[in-house]
């Protein structure tokens, strides 16, 4: 176990030295930079929606198009194709082609592509993902710190808040917030948020994980306050402002950092469980979790509308998680991995 | 002590390297002693030196990956250095046992003291549950634990460092090894525990014919204790010999350092212990002279080679001093 | 020791209340809440919505309301839902919580298991390509949306492969009552099981595994090896026995959650009545007597399941026991 | 769970189903395998109603259903879960025919003797009890019985109180102090000739299928003056209940006091228990039919499952015609639908036929160009707002969305460019209805957004003029086979109630010329002249498009392998106790 010396501060505010460090063992750290790379390519792709919508499939994924055909091989396709039954029941959207130019993944139950939606769904999810993120961890840096510095009555009231917060189920929590804003919007003060708004996913998200993220950095801020050098700067009177900006501040960015791919995927996962739920992002913009929504009516007849979008909240989730780990390990943060559903 | 006997345990060139930072770095470099039967060798230095590093070897205890041991370890003939794990088991606790520093962090938490002597006892011999604790209780007894019976039934937490280190070293004899390994046995213990600890551990020779390896910092825990000193500093061994001779007679600057700093057991303590400047170099900026150079009051150009390890009357002393006809005065030890 | 449990009451009476208070107070500002048409029924005169409002009692001010809500909530237990007359809430709640703790209890069951196994292996093949296997296995495992998980095992176990021997005896979705087929029960939450404990196992093996590395360091790991006990007596009766303790507090937390009703994703998706898809429902329908009923037997179990897990604690932890963890 | 269309399930009213036959629309005719079974046997044992000796007589029918449907009051509830129950267990003095098909729209006396002629122009109607019928407690029905029952529907407050029977003499007090009421002039009963006289303030050519109507179901006298709740009441048809539990289900056995009366109006059952049981999702109950585990399931067949029952379990499905449509209600009060040229764009400008699609295809529902669905007395023929037709030219069906009328119109109005919120609900088929609208109005030169609502909610929210909804899709059900069910509720001055959440003319219409002419059809007691004046108020009220009507639905029964004999009225859907399982 290696024990603080008195001599980490100094370390922490020139900061170039252990940040250089941590990059270079973050660089070796093959799963880390995998992932890292991963991510780029799903942010680039998702930003490139447009280009595939208009250029390359030339289909408009906010438009239902039920009655629309398709040209596929020389033959007109109806895009919603009647079953063929002798009753006449139900609807199929057309399924995968596989071809770019023509609903790769097929159809889904408004005859839209759901290739070009996963795209454009995926900006919505990782815009709210990482908002989402960094607005907890903003909240959660705020309230740690304070909560840690100033000890007593205040770290007892907001750490009472937090385990209240705590004890009702997260989704649970997420969700009734989500009720009441989907059906009226957002009112506070004059601002008035629209209920279609991002904002209002990515502010509930970031609440309801704040007690979360605030636990490792108040703990830490705890450590620090106790710390020789921060003693002793008080000892000297510095003020306390001064002593939170530089000697506290500094050595809870690690803390922070390496919470930031982990609260992310925590965010896509709830975003996406929200949007599932119909109370996430709203229709008819599209984000990975209302994909899936829209696929469980397609369950057993269209799978790949419900799978496409599920392997790509996968493949980012996991990728966030192990660059997460990397991170921690170039950072020498301890901290138990927390995730929860 | 029979001379012609095979010594207990025989150490040569003893030598360990741990990866550090993606080099080898020599922990402790070429430690040789031997122990005889009944007898208590006391390994000193300061943290850092090796000592426990050297203790942990000879139970097969270091499993850092990548830890190179090189040299020779005998014990009863037999030789510890490259044995397998397996082999090893079957010594540990019944051929060598040990004690460790800390009884409250040495104990697991979540059993009673004498469920975990029983595990012990009961790992290296068919006992049944019952047997197994009648030993225990004996062995406490025998410990000088007061109550023994119900200090089985105890949780460490719930005993004073002193009954938690009697149930201990218990725990260490409770198969009878032929080598006890005492690793800074009496440091977490306040200073009359500390005597009656001592006392018990020179008890058990006599008692359970145990030859004990006692690691300490403490020179006057040598005094007290041992028949034979070793003092290494930063890996290498700086002096050894009969405690009374190293005591009376030291030849190493860093062994009369260290004897200047023990606190007079009788008598008033000095307002402040003389200390030696600076602190031992780290093993991987270990000079290439002699280690104690930099902090030595006598260091001279001569010290730039390491001086080999050399006899002296009963002593054998790295120092290019006794060489030089340089002798550090002789000193006057009440024990 | 009756003082903590008095103070503990009293906490859990103010947090009871608290919440209780703001979900009638956010129930009655949100607009399109007036449940008095609903009640009334499509289209009804007037005269009979001005009926319902003194009968439901709407017309009274809130705080006589929320008392009288409070009142049929919990001493005469007849508050009836908004949404379908005359339908008891308060046996609803109690009907939806055995699903809820078959569930729970089942694939808790699965996690600690498994997560033991897969913890307790990566830790001892520690640096091994098994190590580093499973910690992997157990990364995808917190990565999967549980939801679309149950989706794509409804999808292979009732569709695709439900014709083929491997999952044929795979039931219809929804609840089969225990004490109604045992076996029937088995059947139908299996799958529901594993998929809802796929993430725990994920978080749990990867949290004993580290714990279970950390605690290799520690002296006493020391001392049992050097009392010669064979490496798997090291790990599982020292390591692991003293990594329970990290495990049972997290576990405690996590199963008070879901059967608090967490678990209403694999609810919602395998089709099970349980708690948490009950009060997805409530607030769906904004069923302001339901959400009331469901929040507050979700706020009494938390506590309820944190109280059982101190007293766990109490009988893991010695240390605990005599005051001085 | 929400994202399922269940328009049935909460408040919705009754479902209906058309007259299949009358009209003779395209898909009225059964297409289901069962089509020949009611040919086969009807004649024989539906005669006389009675099933003792008959060979399918016996066994336990098993039905689910994913949740309760409230209230066991008949007085009180209004869902068409709990009215098909009711059929076999409850009547009234009069019933809809239990007949397979269209003649199940017309009113046979069911406890009374004979279905009266009205005297005093329509006002005042005579029913003489029957002798001999017994509750299943044993007792006697009387006509203390009858007139307790009538005045428990104002005691408890039935939520047709008001909108049924509202225009009996004497309801107005009741209705302002239920616990007092007595109906006082309005309501007769005489002991000795067993007969009940109601006297109505208006003549109300619809006052027999209102009294046919589940709300005024003949309880004991004794019962209590409020909700029965979970407590079943004694009944009268075939059948009791032996337990009955909100979140199991119900259990049910034959009434043995009960004797065939009128074989039309409450024939014997065929199976001797009837076990219904709660708590399935809709996705797992089309699982348990399919595999025998229950032989009829109550709630909407999910759309991704219809192609694999119209494929695999053709036999087992059974399909009607609903009298339910989808339809779009405009603000008539606020911009930027106060203006008709605004309104009749948007009726261009709707693509029914992607409106089918989206509900489930060609099977299960029907473009839908008047505000009264086929098969009903007022319905007109053609369509005015398609491709190359006006109101004045009529086409003789929907051909194709007119965009560029439709574009045409909104820039004559003046309303291009403003801002129009569309209210739905949030369930998957409502989104989706809604999407593709909101793109409609964008492309005929609205700012249109939507805005998704709780299932639960959005009903109540669009009503109420407070909300200043301008938009919003929803679906409308009729209680009994009348052009009044969906012009003058829906459409109606008297229904208009600003600022109430219960205001179900939502597009908060009032023409008095048309209201004129629909309140003369109300009065009139001749039904081709009502027919004819229905039909002149729907074609006013088609000129001025307050509301676009988009798709009229189909009825989709789902049936066990066993179940045999399906007989589906119109009323109540499928008959618990003609059909059989052995």
């Amino acid at each position: 176990m290696t024990t603080a010396f008195p001599s980490a501060p100094a370390a922490g505010r020139a900061s170039a030295g252990p940040w250089r460090t941590a990059a270079r063992v973050l660089g070796r750290n093959r799963g880390a930079m995998a992932s890292l790379a991963v991510l780029v390519l799903v942010g680039v792709a998702c930003l490139l929606a447009p280009v595939y919508a208009r250029d390359v499939a030339q289909t408009d994924p906010f438009t239902s198009n039920v009655a629309g055909t398709v040209m596929l091989d020389g033959r007109q396709l109806d895009i919603m194709q009647p079953n063929d039954n002798p009753l006449h029941l139900g609807l199929s959207p057309i399924g995968p082609t596989w071809r770019m130019a023509a609903y790769p993944l097929g159809a889904d139950s408004q005859g839209r592509d759901v290739a070009a939606r996963l795209l454009y769904g995926g900006r919505n999810s990782l815009l709210i993902a990482f908002s989402a993120a960094a607005l907890c961890i903003l909240l959660a840096a705020g309230v740690g710190i304070v909560a840690g510095y100033a000890g007593g009555v205040v770290d007892a009231v907001l750490s009472r808040m937090m385990d209240i917060m705590w004890a009702v189920p997260v989704y649970l929590f997420a969700i009734s917030l989500s009720i009441v804003t989907v059906t009226q919007g957002l009112r506070i003060g004059p601002f008035t948020v629209a209920s279609d708004n991002l904002l209002i996913p990515i502010c509930i998200i970031a609440l309801v994980y704040v007690p979360y993220a605030a636990r490792p950095v108040r703990g830490r801020v705890m450590a620090l306050r106790r710390s020789e050098f921060v003693t002793a700067a008080r000892g000297l009177g510095v003020p306390g402002h001064r002593i939170v900006l530089r000697d506290i501040l500094p050595n809870v960015t690690g803390t922070l950092v390496v919470l930031a791919p982990l609260m992310t995927a925590l965010a896509l996962m709830a975003e996406s469980a929200l949007s599932f739920l119909s109370i996430g992002v709203q229709a008819p913009a599209a984000s990975w979790g209302t994909i899936i929504q829209d696929g469980e009516g397609l369950i057993y007849t269209r799978p790949m509308v419900a799978v496409a979008p599920g392997l790509a909240i996968i493949v980012v989730v996991l990728a966030l998680n192990i660059l997460g780990d990397g991170l921690r390990d170039a950072l020498d943060v301890r901290d138990g991995d927390r995730g929860r559903g | 002590m029979d001379a012609d006997a095979p010594p207990l345990l025989a150490v040569r060139d003893l030598t360990i390297a741990l990866p550090v930072g993606g080099r080898m770095v020599t922990i402790v470099d070429s430690v040789s002693f031997t122990l005889g039967a009944r007898e208590i060798l006391g390994i000193v230095g300061e943290s850092g030196s090796g000592k426990s590093m050297t203790a942990l070897a000879l139970m097969g205890l270091i499993d850092a990956p990548g830890a190179r041991i090189t040299g020779s370890a005998r014990f009863k003939g037999r030789e510890l250095v490259g044995l397998p794990q397996r082999a090893f088991r079957t010594l540990r606790g019944r051929e060598i046992a040990m004690i460790f520093q800390d009884p409250m962090t040495a104990f697991t938490p979540v059993y009673t003291v004498g469920w975990q002597i029983d595990e012990q006892i009961r790992a290296h011999g068919r006992v049944t549950r019952k047997d197994a604790r009648v030993r225990t209780i004996r062995l406490l007894g025998d410990m000088g634990v007061p109550d023994p019976a119900r200090v089985a039934d105890r949780y460490p937490h719930q005993l004073s460092g002193g009954l938690r280190q009697r149930a201990m070293i218990a725990m260490a004899l409770s198969c009878n090894p032929s080598l006890l390994i005492a690793d800074e046995p009496t440091t977490a213990l306040d200073v009359t525990v500390q005597a009656q600890i001592l006392d018990l551990l020179r008890r058990l020779r006599r008692e359970y014919g145990s030859s004990v390896l006692l690691i300490t910092h403490d020179m006057g825990v040598v005094a007290e204790t041992c028949d034979r000193t070793m003092v290494l500093y930063s890996g290498t061994i700086a002096e050894r010999g009969p405690t009374g001779a190293v005591f009376a007679r030291p030849g190493h600057p860093y062994t009369a350092a260290l004897l200047d700093s023990i606190p007079p057991l009788h008598g008033a303590r000095p307002a402040r212990l003389p200390s030696i400047p600076g602190s031992p170099p780290a093993p991987a900026d270990r000079p290439a002279g002699c280690p104690f150079a930099p902090r030595c009051g006598y260091a001279h150009d001569a010290c730039a080679v390491r001086p080999p390890l050399l006899p002296r009357g009963v002593q054998d002393i790295a120092c290019v001093l006794p060489a030089e006809g340089r002798d550090l005065p002789a000193r006057c030890v009440s024990a | 020791m009756a003082m903590a449990v008095l103070r503990r009451l009293g906490q859990t009476l103010f947090v009871l209340f608290g919440i209780s208070v703001l979900v009638f107070l956010v129930f009655f500002a949100t607009p399109g809440a007036d449940p008095t048409a609903r009640i009334a029924g499509r289209n009804a005169s007037p005269q009979t919505i001005a009926r319902v409002r003194v009968e439901y009692g709407f017309d009274r001010p809130l705080p006589v309301q929320y008392v009288r809500m409070m009142e049929k909530l919990f001493v005469t237990r007849d508050l009836t839902s908004y949404v379908n007359r005359g339908e008891l809430v308060v046996p609803e709640v109690f009907q939806a919580a055995p699903v809820t703790v078959s569930l729970v209890t089942g694939a808790a069951l699965i996690w600690v298991l498994a997560s033991v196994a897969m913890g307790t292996l990566a830790a001892a093949l520690r640096g091994t390509w098994v190590d580093r296997g499973l910690m992997m296995l157990g990364l995808v495992g917190i990565s999967i949306p549980v939801f679309w998980l149950g989706q794509v095992a409804n999808l292979l176990t009732q569709s695709r492969y439900h014709d083929s021997w491997l999952f044929s005896w795979v039931p219809g979705l929804g609840y089969v009552p225990f004490t109604q087929d045992p076996l029937g029960w088995f059947r139908a939450l299996v799958i529901p099981w594993v998929t809802l404990a796929v993430l725990f196992v994920g978080i749990y093996s990867r949290v004993l595994r580290a714990d279970l590395v950390a605690v290799r360091g520690e002296d006493f790991m020391r001392t049992a090896r050097a009392k010669g006990l064979s490496p798997a007596r090291v790990l599982l009766f020292h390591g692991l026995r003293t990594s329970m303790m990290t495990f049972v507090s997290l576990f405690g937390l996590d199963f008070a959650q879901l059967v608090g009703g967490g678990a209403l994703l694999t609810e919602v998706v395998f089709g099970l009545q349980g708690v948490g898809r009950l009060t997805y429902q409530a607030l769906g329908n904004l069923d302001l007597p339901l959400i009331m009923a469901t929040v507050m037997y979700s706020a009494v179990f938390v506590v309820i399941a944190n109280a059982v897990v101190d007293m766990l604690y109490l009988l893991l932890d010695p240390r605990v026991r005599d005051g001085r963890a | 769970m929400v994202a399922r269309p269940s328009h049935t399930l909460l408040a919705a009213g009754l479902l209906l189903a058309a007259a299949a036959g009358c009209a003779g629309p395209a898909g009225a005719q059964d297409r289901g395998g069962a089509t020949t079974d009611a040919g086969q046997t009807g004649d024989a044992q539906t005669s006389d109603g009675q099933t003792l000796g008959s060979p399918h007589r016996g066994g336990t029918l098993r039905l689910t259903a994913s949740s309760s449907g409230g209230t066991l009051d008949p007085n009180l509830n209004y869902t068409s879960q709990y009215a098909q129950l009711f059929a076999v267990l409850y009547d009234g003095l009069v019933t809809f025919r239990k007949a397979d098909g269209p003649a199940s729209n017309d009113i046979v006396a069911d406890l009374a003797e004979a279905v009266p002629q009205p005297v005093d122009g329509g006002r005042t109607w005579r029913f003489v009890l029957r002798r001999g019928l017994r509750f299943s407690d044993g007792r006697e029905v009387t006509v203390a019985d009858v007139a307790a029952s009538i005045r428990r529907i104002f005691r408890v407050g039935s939520p047709t109180a008001g909108s049924f029977y509202g225009n009996i003499v004497g309801a107005d007090a009741c209705l302002r102090d239920p616990a007092h009421c007595t109906l006082q002039g309005g309501l007769e009963v005489d002991p000795a000739t067993r007969a009940i006289v109601f006297h109505l303030h208006d003549p109300d050519a619809e006052f027999l299928p209102k009294l046919a109507f589940p709300h005024a179901s003949i309880l004991p006298a004794d019962l209590p003056d409020h909700d029965l709740g979970n407590a079943p009441a004694p009944t009268t048809g075939p059948y009791r209940f032996v337990s009955y539990d909100p979140d199991q289900g119900a259990k049910l056995e034959r009434n043995p006091y009960f004797r065939v009366w009128n074989a039309d109006a409450q024939p014997d059952g065929y199976v001797d228990h009837i076990v219904y049981d709660f708590g399935l999702p809709d996705e797992a109950e089309v699982t348990a039919v399919e595999n025998g585990q229950y032989d009829w399931m109550f709630d909407n067949k999910p759309l991704d499952r219809l192609g694999e029952l119209g494929s695999h379990y053709t036999a087992q499905v059974h399909l009607r015609p609903l009298f339910g449509m989808y339809y779009v209600p405009m603000n008539v009060n606020i911009p930027p639908f106060d203006n008709r040229l605004a309104r009749q764009a948007v009726n261009y400008a709707m693509d029914r036929r992607a409106m089918v699609i989206l509900y489930g295809g060609a099977g299960v529902a029907a473009p839908l160009c008047t505000m009264v669905p086929d098969g009903i007395a007022g319905a007109i023929d053609g369509c005015s707002y398609t491709r190359g037709a006006d109101p004045d030219h009529r086409a003789a069906s929907w051909q194709a969305p007119d965009l560029d009328r439709a574009r045409a119109l909104v820039a004559q109005s003046g309303t291009r460019g403003q801002h129009v919120t569309l209210l739905v609900q949030n369930t998957a088929v409502d989104m989706s209805m809604g999407v593709y609208l909101r793109n409609m109005l964008q492309a005929i030169g609205y700012d249109a957004s939507v805005k998704p609502l709780a299932h639960s909610v959005q009903l109540g929210y669009i009503q109420n003029t407070a909300n200043r909804v301008q938009i919003s899709i929803t679906n409308w059900y009729a209680d009994y086979p009348s052009a009044s069910n969906f012009l003058d509720d829906l459409l109606g001055c008297e229904n208009f109630h600003p600022g109430s959440d219960s205001s179900i003319n939502i597009a908060g219409y009032c023409d008095r010329a048309t209201q004129a002419l629909m309140d003369r059809a109300k009065a009139a007691t001749d039904p081709a002249q009502a027919a004819d004046l229905w039909a002149q108020a729907n074609r006013a009220i088609d000129r001025d498009s307050p509301a676009v009507p988009m798709i009229r639905m189909n009825y989709i029964d789902l049936v066990s392998r066993r179940l045999g004999h399906y007989f589906y009225t119109n009323l109540y859907h499928m008959t618990f106790s003609r059909v059989w399982v052995q």
